[in-house]
């Protein structure tokens, strides 16, 4: 394993990985992410604790954890830090990585996720009625009934379509998106 | 008539040796170099062989000119200067190539080294061609000394200095003396009063014969230089005649107008329009506050006035100027307290009982607007519960990056009175404990037995938001308690806020008036930060206490004594020499442009226009030599380091670069005047 | 033109306060960096007159370092500012001369930077490097005119420009 | 005013009232909205944890058909997703250039571009307070909100983070709605957790988490006697007002308290029928707290959150100037 900090060391490539990640290794540990979170206290570990982990190269326990996954990007956190690490971007740094590397057993907001960027790669606009059912369908099939009287009653408001707008330009988009995608690869 | 110079290569024990070749630099320096006559190595060239080596040469050999290849010119020119001049030639005549510091200590290659080495030993003997011998000023110094600030380093020096025979001005900003100290209860890790420990040196202040007290004063100007300053200082109106006061306070009775006391009570009590800061200021004459009197604001009123037995009430009077004449500057102007509304989440400001260390002092003290009884901003109830934060503004890139230095002992000494007086039980929020200094480590362990609650976190917020039964009504603070990995949340009756010591808000001013630097933030800077902490850059301008960095009473005095002890040295000697480093104009050349006058911000150049020229006052010329890179006529021209000495040095460094000329030494080029 | 042999020469000059006393710290420190920079001590950042720089360049130089204290941490109070705003001006010079912009560099160090003015060094050798020899002097007396009337040329253009400034 | 408009996938649907008020309140208030032509989705927090280069490639798009049309500099977005994603790609495109140099690359295979910083990205509200200006608004009120007590609240992306210490209001205690609020009539209530989460989209992920986060939220506007809780974000609105029912049975609460968009407010104020603001269309009926203003001028405020009396003894708050 590398030295912590080294090149290629799993906190080197979490700070590259993150645009302004580099004050990273400044963190003091105060826990002053930890403390603000809103959703701290159903992380398996806190945001300051996956830092030290992260320094001490623990890749696949922190790629592992909840605790990106459970970041609700308030970014109170990040106003808050003394250090001014970017916090909620290395949590998204560290979604993108346990993606990748297929490591989120805790958690399936990563498929969360997938529905919504599923709609938007498809036509453009996200929708929320064919989100919400997919989702559920999949994931969550006991809650379908709570779930089919919640969105019955939003369709009652006239606060759910029942089909996806598409934009005009979607060859485009995805002409973009792919191309991102292309080069995410290539880093 | 070509120059006798001589080379001498110190090896300083294997520091320099073990990576450059000496030998063969000393070699190569003698062979090649034109006008090298000496050429030497030596084991310790600082030692007083290596010195005599020199001296010897220079008598021997009639040497003109030494160069010596060792540390940096900071550590030993002047060594190599007195070695010199003990042999009859002229200090400035001397030069040095850090081959140490810039080489060996950053070099691994050691043909690189060697080749760097040949460089600087090839700049140092072309420069040293062209110096010139120069002449140290000699100037007497004043024996009189200003110190500005009273707080408790202002005290100390001037106490020392008076105590030694000397003359002291002693500028205070405020109404009295005391600074900070006067305002706290109680001092780490002793628990003495502070008020005990403080006032009898203030008193003594105030009966010094050897103390001219300027209270309510400010520093306005300062020009001169060492040994010889004038500062002009601005006496405010008081409204009171000082001669005629007995300092009696029948004034402060009658006055019908009370404000909130936002300096000395920490804006946690109230004082009149006409007041003394508290009862036992120096000097006791009171103020009267313009802003707030009813008689500058209505015309009418004069409570004080009528009732003065003494009639040393003068509504009339004005601000005097003086002029003070003095040898040396103390300045201890000390710091501000960082304004805990900058930090919204902690709730300063906006829920009541949340306080800041200082409005806290004020609330222990016996003196202090609830006579000492810790109580919520009701007035009236005792808290249950006290949280204790760390690290208000301190340590964080937001606000003040630096550690305050004495706020994690100021907050066991909190815990300490909070426990004694009220039995509460108290939290201490702190991201590191840092007890430091003698007998701060016991004081933690005596706050660890008394039952002082510590979690290791830096608070993230203070709310009144209630969440779970047992938080309502209460302040919860909020913390991930980093010793566990988990979130918690304490609900407390009051609030503590460290706030951090930060440089005074006209800090930079303060030092641009002074002619002294500061850091980014605000802090004056030392000469040395380890081994000259009270003298600056500036000879004759010390500073001394929290002006120069967060730190403690104890560190404070040691400061405010060792400035006074600097001082005394001067006035020992009596003069000084001053550096002959100095800007000269050709007058003959010179066109009369102006450029140079706004240039110089010691103001040193002035205009003669009579002869259309411009004049350099040497004795104010600090030797930067601005003007001399900007003169467009170049008339003017900057001691020891002229153009012609910099571009010998230039071309002396480029030894080994190829040229078409192919000449082993290069030839100068001469650029045209 | 990468010339994997080739070892830039760079002149410094560094104020005698802040950034001489970083490069003290560095070698205190044994902080390592690159031999190529050699340095010279002036008492103050805005004593470097632009003519050195040029001077540096027409005797061989392949690149001048200004160093000197952070802006309103000056010993003489405001001088470095008179140095960056000179610097402005020479750097606009020398990109007319056609020279690169990595081939001159103003650099803040305290006091207490040894380790960021060792890796400004490290980090303006290797831009150097990347750039090559620049060779001004073979460059200048093969062309037209003698390297001392373009040094002429140029300090003309500079007194206009501080007649402007001040 | 003009400025192009980017109104993001949840006005469309399911906060069309947010839509429909502030279409209504631009017109009188003299905002001229130019819709970016053919927007996609800001992608929401969604993208950004999957594929950050598409996230803000996604985004990109969106600037750069905002920038080449009609010569506009200012992109106006209400919901404070999106206006956090178009604000932070064109910040990071421009402090970041390896991100700025990728971006612009995939834009490149759809034949688009954007250089940062060509245009200035602002919320609404923004808009509203700070270049129509309180006065101008209060000089419209014909129906001032007398006596309605109402909780102001920002969530989090319409003021955190601040992108090189720059926000249009206080990332920790924001008051421009405070202030807006107060200049049509209002009475506001020191709501201090103003700028809390609302669950975001923990309600589909962990919704026991989420459902701990709202009822912080209407247990502390309930405590300080709120009538109606006031937003400018629809992730905000739907969690706090299609949720409230299901957070009143997990908690077994019995919370009331409807959740308006400041525009509708501002439409209220105004004059501007309900029915053209989308009132009605909430879970949480406005109806009875509307009543307020609706009946009577008189209406006597709900007792104030109990606040100690100050007395003789009691100490002067930080601040606090004059006379005692």
């Amino acid at each position: 394993m590398p030295n912590p900090g080294s090149n290629g060391s799993f906190q080197h490539r979490v700070i590259e990985a993150t645009p302004g990640g580099e004050v990273l290794v400044t963190c003091l540990q105060c826990g002053t992410c930890g403390g603000s979170c809103p959703s701290g206290p159903d992380m398996d570990h806190t945001p300051r604790r996956l830092f030290a982990m992260i320094g001490a190269g623990m890749e696949d326990e922190v790629l592992r954890s909840n605790t990106p996954w459970y970041c609700v990007s308030c970014y109170y956190c990040m106003v808050r830090c003394p250090k001014e690490i970017p916090i909620t971007d290395i949590m998204y740094t560290l979604k993108n990585m346990a993606v990748k590397a297929k490591l989120y057993d805790d958690s399936d907001a990563p498929d969360w996720s997938k529905s919504f960027i599923g709609y938007v790669e498809n036509y453009g606009r996200s929708f929320e009625l064919g989100l919400a059912t997919r989702y559920h369908l999949t994931h969550k099939p006991l809650r379908k009934v709570g779930l089919g009287s919640f969105g019955l009653s939003m369709l009652g408001k006239g606060r759910l379509a029942l089909r996806p707008d598409r934009i005009k330009g979607i060859e485009q988009l995805r002409a973009i998106l792919d191309k991102a995608k292309e080069l995410e690869a290539v880093q | 008539m070509s120059e006798r110079i001589g080379v001498y290569v110190c090896h300083c024990g294997s520091n320099i040796a073990g990576v450059v070749d000496v030998e063969e630099l000393s070699r190569w320096a003698g062979e090649t170099l034109d006008d090298v006559v000496v050429s030497r190595d030596y084991k310790f060239m600082c030692s007083s062989l290596g010195q005599e080596l020199i001296e010897d040469d220079i008598k021997k050999e009639g040497l003109t000119r030494v160069v010596v290849a060792a540390c940096s010119p900071h550590l030993h020119e002047r060594t190599f200067r007195r070695s010199c001049a003990s042999a009859g030639m002229n200090p400035y005549l001397c030069q040095m190539a850090s081959i140490r510091e810039q080489v060996s200590w950053t070099t691994q290659d050691k043909a690189a080294a060697l080749s760097k080495s040949k460089a600087m030993v090839a700049g140092a003997v072309e420069r040293v061609k062209l110096h010139e011998a120069l002449e140290p000023n000699q100037v007497p110094v004043n024996p009189n000394t200003l110190v500005v600030g009273g707080g408790i380093a202002g005290i100390q020096a001037a106490l020392e200095l008076a105590d030694a025979g000397y003359q002291v001005h002693l500028v205070e900003r405020e109404p009295s003396i005391g600074g900070h100290m006067a305002q706290f209860d109680k001092t780490f890790p002793t628990l003495d009063c502070a008020a005990c420990i403080l006032t009898p040196k203030m008193s003594d202040v105030g009966n010094h014969p050897n103390i001219n007290l300027l209270s309510y004063s400010e520093v306005e100007e300062v020009t001169g230089y060492v040994g010889n300053f004038v500062a002009r200082v601005r006496k405010k109106a008081r409204y009171v005649k000082e001669a005629d006061c007995t300092g009696c306070g029948i004034c402060i009775d009658k006055c019908p107008k009370k404000v909130v006391d936002e300096v000395f009570e920490a804006g946690l009590g109230y004082r009149k329009a006409v007041y003394r800061p508290f009862p036992q200021a120096v000097p006791k004459f009171p103020v009267i506050d313009r802003e707030s009197c009813i008689y500058f604001e209505r015309g009418t009123c004069k409570a004080c006035e009528k009732f003065c037995p003494t009639n040393a009430i003068d509504f009339e009077q004005q601000d005097t100027i003086l002029d003070l004449e003095v040898g040396n500057i103390i300045l201890a102007t000390g710091y501000d307290l960082f304004d805990a509304r900058k930090i919204p989440q902690y709730g300063y400001g906006r829920l009541a009982n949340v306080y800041t260390s200082l409005e806290f002092e004020r609330l222990c003290n016996a003196s202090g607007p609830t006579e000492g009884k810790i109580v919520l901003r009701d007035g009236v109830t005792q808290p249950k519960s006290v949280a204790i934060i760390h690290c208000v503004g301190s340590r964080d890139k937001r606000h003040n990056p630096h550690c305050s230095a004495i706020c994690c002992m100021s907050a066991l000494k909190f815990g300490h009175l909070v426990t004694e007086k009220t039995g509460a039980e108290v939290y201490s929020f702190y991201i590191d404990m840092r007890p430091l200094h003698k007998g701060y480590e016991e004081f933690y362990d005596r706050l660890l037995e008394e039952g002082m609650h510590f979690i290791r976190g830096r608070v993230a917020e203070v709310t009144d938001a209630d969440r779970q039964p047992g938080e309502e009504g209460k302040l919860i603070v909020q913390a991930e308690d980093t010793l566990l990995g988990m979130q918690r949340r304490i609900p407390v009756d009051m609030v503590i806020l460290m706030a951090g010591l930060q440089p005074r808000r006209d800090a930079k001013d303060v030092s641009l008036r002074f002619g002294i630097s500061c850091s980014m933030a605000g802090w004056f800077t030392e000469r040395h930060p380890k081994l000259d902490p009270v003298a600056t850059m500036t000879d004759g301008v010390f500073i001394a206490g929290t002006c120069q960095g967060p730190k403690d009473i104890p560190d404070t005095v040691s400061q405010g004594a060792a400035a006074a002890a600097r001082v005394q040295g001067m006035i020992a000697v009596g003069s000084v020499e001053v550096e002959p480093v100095v800007a000269t104009i050709h007058e003959e050349r010179c066109s009369g442009c102006r450029i140079c006058n706004n240039l110089c911000p010691f103001n040193a150049i002035e205009f003669l226009t009579d002869k259309a020229v411009s004049y350099i006052n040497a004795a104010l010329c600090k030797g930067c030599g601005t003007c001399v890179a900007a003169c467009p006529a170049g008339a003017i021209s900057g001691a020891h380091f002229s153009n012609e000495q910099i571009f010998a040095e230039i071309s002396g460094l480029l030894y080994d670069v190829a040229r078409g000329n192919g000449a082993k030494t290069p030839q100068p080029v001469e650029i045209p005047a | 033109m990468a010339d994997a042999t080739f070892e830039p020469k760079i002149i410094a000059f560094l104020c005698n306060w802040c950034s001489y006393r970083a490069a003290d710290l560095a070698g205190t420190s044994r902080i390592k960096y690159p031999p190529n920079l050699r340095m010279i001590r002036v008492m103050c950042s805005g004593r470097v007159d632009p003519t050195f720089v040029l001077k540096a360049f027409a005797l061989g130089a392949d690149a001048v370092m200004i160093a000197g204290c952070h802006p309103g941490e000056c010993h003489y109070l405001e001088q470095n500012y008179k140095a960056m705003r000179r610097f402005a001006m020479l750097r606009h010079t020398l990109r007319k001369l056609g020279l690169e912009e990595g081939r001159v560099r103003l650099q803040w160090a305290s006091a207490a930077e040894g380790a960021q003015l060792a890796r400004a060094i490290s980090e303006m050798t290797e831009e150097v490097r990347a750039l090559g020899p620049l060779n001004w002097p073979a460059q200048w007396s093969e062309e037209d005119g003698s390297i001392e009337t373009a040094i002429l040329q140029l300090e003309e253009e500079h007194a206009q420009a501080m007649e402007v400034a001040a | 005013m003009r400025y192009a408009y980017y109104p993001g996938c949840s006005l469309g649907r399911s906060a069309w009232p947010y839509e429909a008020s502030t279409k209504a309140v631009s017109e009188a208030l003299g905002l001229e909205l130019e819709e970016v032509e053919d927007w996609n989705c800001c992608g929401a927090s969604e993208y950004f944890s999957l594929n950050k280069t598409a996230a803000y490639a996604l985004v990109a798009r969106n600037l750069a058909l905002a920038a080449r049309q009609n010569g506009l500099k200012q992109l106006l977005a209400p919901c404070s997703m999106c206006y956090l994603n178009l604000r932070k790609t064109d910040h990071y495109m421009g402090k970041y250039p390896k991100l700025g140099k990728t971006t612009n690359a995939a834009l490149a295979a759809g034949g688009l571009s954007y250089k940062p910083g060509s245009l200035e990205v602002r919320h609404l509200l923004d808009a509203v307070v700070n270049d129509v200006g309180l006065e101008a608004i209060a000089a419209k009120v014909t129906q001032p909100l007398a006596g309605l007590r109402v909780a102001c609240y920002y969530g989090c992306l319409v003021v955190r983070p601040e992108f090189n210490g720059k926000s249009f209001d206080n990332p920790e205690y924001p008051t421009h709605l405070d202030q807006l609020m107060q200049a049509l009539g209002a009475e506001v209530v020191d709501f201090p957790l103003k700028a809390h989460c609302c669950g975001g989209h923990m309600t589909q992920i962990s919704a026991d988490t989420a459902f701990e986060l709202i009822r912080r939220l209407l247990h502390n506007a309930d405590e300080y006697q709120a009538d109606v809780i006031v937003t400018l974000c629809p992730m905000c609105q739907l969690n706090l007002d299609a949720y409230q029912s299901q957070v009143n049975r997990h908690f077994k609460t019995d919370y009331h308290i409807p959740v308006l968009y400041f525009t509708q407010m501002i439409g209220l104020a105004m004059g501007i029928s309900p029915d053209a603001l989308g009132i009605g269309s909430e879970f949480v009926s406005a109806g009875e707290a509307l009543a307020k203003i609706g009946e009577t001028i008189e209406a006597v405020p709900g007792g104030a959150p109990p606040r100690r009396k100050r007395d003789e003894k009691a100490l002067p708050m930080p601040g606090q100037k004059g006379e005692a």
